[in-house]
């Protein structure tokens, strides 16, 4: 552990526990807006992080989508990234090694095609050192194969998070897509299967056309919508879930401060994500973590857990 | 790189939809021809993400200035800040342009891609340049055009634009203050050789201006592609400086990638992103028939 | 008719029909948004609007729900309103006759609890004059009775579409939940249940929290999302349904310029509805309208309908 | 009512957090005391929605200024603006404060209220009125208090603010400048009485000072409620001009509501829109007690 390791210091009000990993606070980076985490190290202090979810890593290395891969919208931007990534092995070789100098929690991201791809890269990754978790990757919305979105279908959802537990070396968190009528059966059908945690949600499918070429902004034609314009979706669906389930959530979409990660919290969760944001304001994570830390003084908390799902009914 | 908050000493029109911004820094900024800021109006609510600009002028360690065009959403939040106002900036961000012997390593990743592309190998040390400027593009080459100066290298200008006023709010008058020199061509013939500056490089290069030359191109989409061709076509080197959206500007999005020769196995390395593996290309390796990345 | 609607010229290229019904041009201001239409006399010609679909009007009237019925968002609002409208007898009776002198085609937009509250409502409102149609709102999120929103299961709204377009003395349009996991299971089962045109999207269930309150900021809790914000999605779910669907199609969801409105056009909608820009810019429909003819112009079209779906696939 | 683009004369910060912006019109402007004003900086992309902002003062049928607090998103791009800068502009909006037979109307509502709630008549013609001031709704009663002077109806002032500053931020000078009589309270004590406006309100009442009054009040809403109780403890008419969270300002998104007594079937007059049907209201028909109608 690194010389910054020791100096860091942690307010212990912040720190929150998922299926019994420690995190020193409840903030993290995305998938997929993160990278391997390493892209930061020279704009904010990655051991005051809470922990980031990598980019989502497939057994073999994905090139992605033709460009243009991302659009700009009111509030938002839409991609379609095509989840190019270094592919498991590589980041259990490359990466890895060079994340072990920081205190902060990695989240292995895994994605792929059909479940086999999926038990294939966690395979990969159970040989790696320094992951605290997994996130299944069920949600994305950007590869046309594979026909339905695993993630839309509660049935595929829980069979492939059953394999998955069983294969895993480390808990499993399972990222839920919004996509969907009811995330509440979803987020059922998979805490049911065995998921140790849940984090919501991925992004929502979106379109941008430019009228003077008549073609789709994107490549690909349709893209992840994501950053603040989803916020207020992204907390309902938290709050309907968190009714319903047991373990522990993680709240991803649209956040930008720490009244944001607040308005998650509130809702139920015990942790959240931070991705769009990371983009027009690199160092927001160590803002948020700042502005909780001062939620806490002006509350007069003990710890941020008393205020996870302490949303007060009207 | 650094994230910071830098105030505005101005924010002036030169002629209208061009702007030239200044700004002052906290700390002292590293910057080099060819590289970029990302910029936007501090703590902007709309549009969210920041603007790519390339770093036009260095006054001072603490003061840059960067020329734009105000085309959309972005730069006209930018258009709208007075002196004193403040601009979130990440910088200095991307590769700059090789000069004389850190051409090499250009060329050594050219020759890599042109090995497929079975094109002629360039001389090794180039002992001249073209410098291309397209529209606003010339923001990114003023500050060459004066290191290949300070360099010795023999160095000639192409300078085009729309009209005699696009080309003055591209910062004309602070190409010419060189004094190197420098052709001109105006869309509308209004100043200079009327049509696009391809032209007269094209009549350069027939001419036999590109033995020994390096052409270093910043401009549209469109014309980097047509000066690639003509580059290839005399067998000259060339360098280009490409656009695409950004996200974030730092290499984390994967959003502003350009499809690019490559030697890797499962096409891996088929994408390049602009912000970090460039702005600046060989522009052999770059597969410009991949027509979605026009714009 | 009234001595505007003489002078008042309109661009030839900008008419469209639909289920039989000539709108002098695609622009609508959405329910819900455009109160009676009464309420824009002051601001705009209401007798160069396309047209417009009235507040949701049912059997009775209805007070709506407590406040605080909005909220702003990023790039968009959340709404609880709960239907507060003067009812379907009311509106024949003092709203229609005063707009009997505009030019304009009126959608009687209508809601109910159950079936036959629907079935009511279009029953009084068969005998007022000066309706070009309905618009059966089977998407409202904001109603606590009834359970499951009827616009979310394709079997529910089938059914209902089929007895509405039989008491139905006008062209029957169906407006679409977004609220779904497949949009055009939706769109189907209701295109083929007997509907002359569907128009989308309705609102998506946000929440937004006071988190110094630690209170949803709604009194209803959560609400519905509109305005820019959602607009990506919206032209997604109207490029799928046009896919696969026939009948016309109406798109709604975050319009504020002529741009906006074309990315519906060209995604497959044949008019659309403007509804929050309405609020904050009140002359927005006469602007998009305006723009369209200069698309017109630009593009060289002799009818925007040659653009209805022209979207020119990657 | 007009939607229009207004220019920026000035837009001063009084102090720190409160602003008074002064707007030049094209066409003729008719407003009245009391009513208000939608706005935001002109085509600004964020935040979407206009804000309510008070009348404050009439220069000149094509000048209006308002006095401001700067609070969250809308406030802050206001606060931004200079001079020359536009500003969309809906306006004259909602009711005005009545004045004398005016107050005919407002008494008659008033009373079928209290019929309900078995309050005492009012007594016809009130000769005399009582201004009460909470913090910047202040903004909203100047030029009610100068058209009382001209209507020489005998006039106190009641104005609260937290503190010396804030009460300079909401226009004091203004107020004193018209020699009325004035009571004054600070949350702070740094001028007037410490404590609530309402307390020297009470104590005024108590005394007889509330005969043949009308109390016109505008501030935060849980003082309004507590002037509302007062004013009913001692049988004075009272107005209140509320706020809501607005979405449109001209009576059509119907999400500006306010619980109030209802005299109709099915309870479908249940709810008011303050932009509208207000801002100002008899506060004997306000449900106060739906709580959740406090911000
Ligand atoms: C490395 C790099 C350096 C750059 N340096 C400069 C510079 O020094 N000066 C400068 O003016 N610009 C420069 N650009 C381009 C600049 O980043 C874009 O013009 C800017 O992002 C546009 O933002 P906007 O908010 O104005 O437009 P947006 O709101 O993003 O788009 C508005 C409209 O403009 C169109 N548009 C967007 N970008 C372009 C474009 N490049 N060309 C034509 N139309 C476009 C869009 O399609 C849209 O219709 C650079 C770009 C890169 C990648
Ligand atoms: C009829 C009417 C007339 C008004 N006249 C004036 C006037 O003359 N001068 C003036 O300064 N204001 C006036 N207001 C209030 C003004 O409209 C609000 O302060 C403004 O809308 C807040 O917008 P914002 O963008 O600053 O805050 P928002 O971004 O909307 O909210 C930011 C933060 O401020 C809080 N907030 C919002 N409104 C209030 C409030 N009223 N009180 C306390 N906290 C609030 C929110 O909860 C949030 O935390 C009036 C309101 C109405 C309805
Ligand atoms: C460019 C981009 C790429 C993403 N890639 C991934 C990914 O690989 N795996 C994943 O689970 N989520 C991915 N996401 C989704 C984010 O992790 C996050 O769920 C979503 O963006 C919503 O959060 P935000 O609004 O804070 O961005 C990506 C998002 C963006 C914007
Ligand atoms: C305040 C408000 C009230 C609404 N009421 C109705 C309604 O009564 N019936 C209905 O079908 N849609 C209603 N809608 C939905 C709109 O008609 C429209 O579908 C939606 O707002 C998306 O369009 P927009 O983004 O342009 O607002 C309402 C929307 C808002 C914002
Ligand atoms: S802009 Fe994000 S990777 Fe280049
Ligand atoms: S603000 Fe829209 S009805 Fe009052």
């Amino acid at each position: 552990m690194s010389e910054t390791l020791r100096t860091t210091k942690h307010d212990s009000r912040l720190a929150v526990e998922i299926a019994g990993i420690h995190f020193n606070n409840p903030v993290m980076g995305a998938s997929g807006t993160f990278g391997y985490g390493l892209e930061f190290a020279g704009l904010i202090d990655l051991n005051r992080l809470g922990g980031f979810a990598t980019k989502g890593l497939s057994a073999r290395p994905l090139s992605g989508n033709p460009p243009p891969r991302i659009v700009e919208t009111h509030g938002g931007m839409l991609n379609a990234i095509g989840l190019q990534n270094v592919g498991a092995r590589a980041f259990v070789e490359e990466k890895l090694p060079l994340l072990a100098q920081y205190d902060t929690r990695v989240i292995a991201n895994v994605f792929g095609y059909s479940d086999d791809d999926y038990l294939e890269a966690i395979n990969m990754l159970n040989d790696g050192e320094g992951i605290a978790a997994y996130e299944l990757n069920i949600s994305c919305p950007n590869v046309k194969e594979g026909g339905i979105v695993i993630g839309n279908s509660p049935v595929a959802a829980a069979r492939l998070t059953e394999k998955a537990k069983r294969a895993a070396a480390r808990p499993l968190i399972v990222k839920l897509s919004p996509n969907v009528t009811d995330v509440t059966l979803l987020a059922r059908a998979i805490a049911e299967a065995g998921a140790d945690a849940l984090s919501l949600i991925n992004t929502l499918v979106g379109m941008a056309i430019d009228v003077n070429a008549r073609r789709p902004r994107l490549n690909y034609g349709t893209g992840g919508l994501s950053g603040p314009a989803i916020r207020p979706i992204a907390v309902r669906m938290v709050y309907e879930v968190a009714k319903v389930i047991r373990i522990p959530l993680i709240g991803i979409g649209g956040i930008a401060s720490a009244s944001d990660a607040l308005e998650f919290i509130l809702a139920g969760a015990t942790a959240v994500q931070i991705g769009t944001a990371n983009y027009y304001d690199p160092r927001v994570t160590m803002k948020v973590i700042d502005g909780l830390t001062d939620y806490c003084d002006r509350q007069g908390l003990e710890s941020i857990n008393a205020m996870v799902g302490s949303i007060i009914e009207r | 790189m650094i994230d910071t908050v830098a105030i505005i000493e101005t924010n002036r029109e030169l002629t209208p939809g061009y702007r030239l911004l200044t700004l002052n820094f906290e700390q002292e900024i590293a910057a080099r021809a060819g590289q970029f800021a990302m910029l936007k109006a501090h703590a902007a609510f709309e549009p969210l993400l920041r603007r790519a600009l390339a770093v036009y002028r260095i006054h001072g360690p603490r003061q840059l200035s960067f020329l734009y065009q105000v085309l959309g959403r972005g730069t006209q939040a930018l258009a709208e800040l007075g002196t004193g106002g403040k601009v979130d900036a990440l910088l200095a961000l991307g590769n700059a342009w090789p000069i004389g012997d850190e051409l090499r390593e250009f060329q050594f990743i050219a020759s890599r891609a042109m090995s497929h592309t079975g094109e002629a190998a360039q001389s090794d040390r180039p002992r001249k340049a073209i410098v291309v400027a397209g529209g606003i593009g010339s923001a990114s080459v003023l500050m060459l055009c004066a290191g290949l100066q300070a360099a010795h290298i023999e160095t000639e200008i192409f300078f085009g634009a729309a009209s005699h006023r696009v080309a003055l709010g591209c910062g004309l008058e602070d190409f010419r203050a060189l004094d190197l020199p420098l052709a001109l061509a105006t869309d509308d013939g209004s100043l200079g050789e009327k049509g696009f500056v391809t032209a007269p490089l094209e009549r350069h290069l027939r001419a036999g201006g590109g033995a020994d030359a390096t052409i270093y191109a910043c401009g549209p989409w469109v014309m980097m592609r047509r000066v690639a061709e003509i580059a290839a076509a005399f067998h000259v080197a060339c360098l280009v400086s490409l656009e695409a959206p950004m996200g974030c500007g730092f290499g984390v999005c994967v959003g502003c990638v350009i499809a690019v020769e490559s030697d890797a196995p499962l096409g891996y390395e088929s994408y390049k992103r602009v912000c970090v593996d460039g702005s600046i290309f060989a522009a052999q390796r770059i597969r410009w028939e991949v027509n979605a990345m026009t714009h």
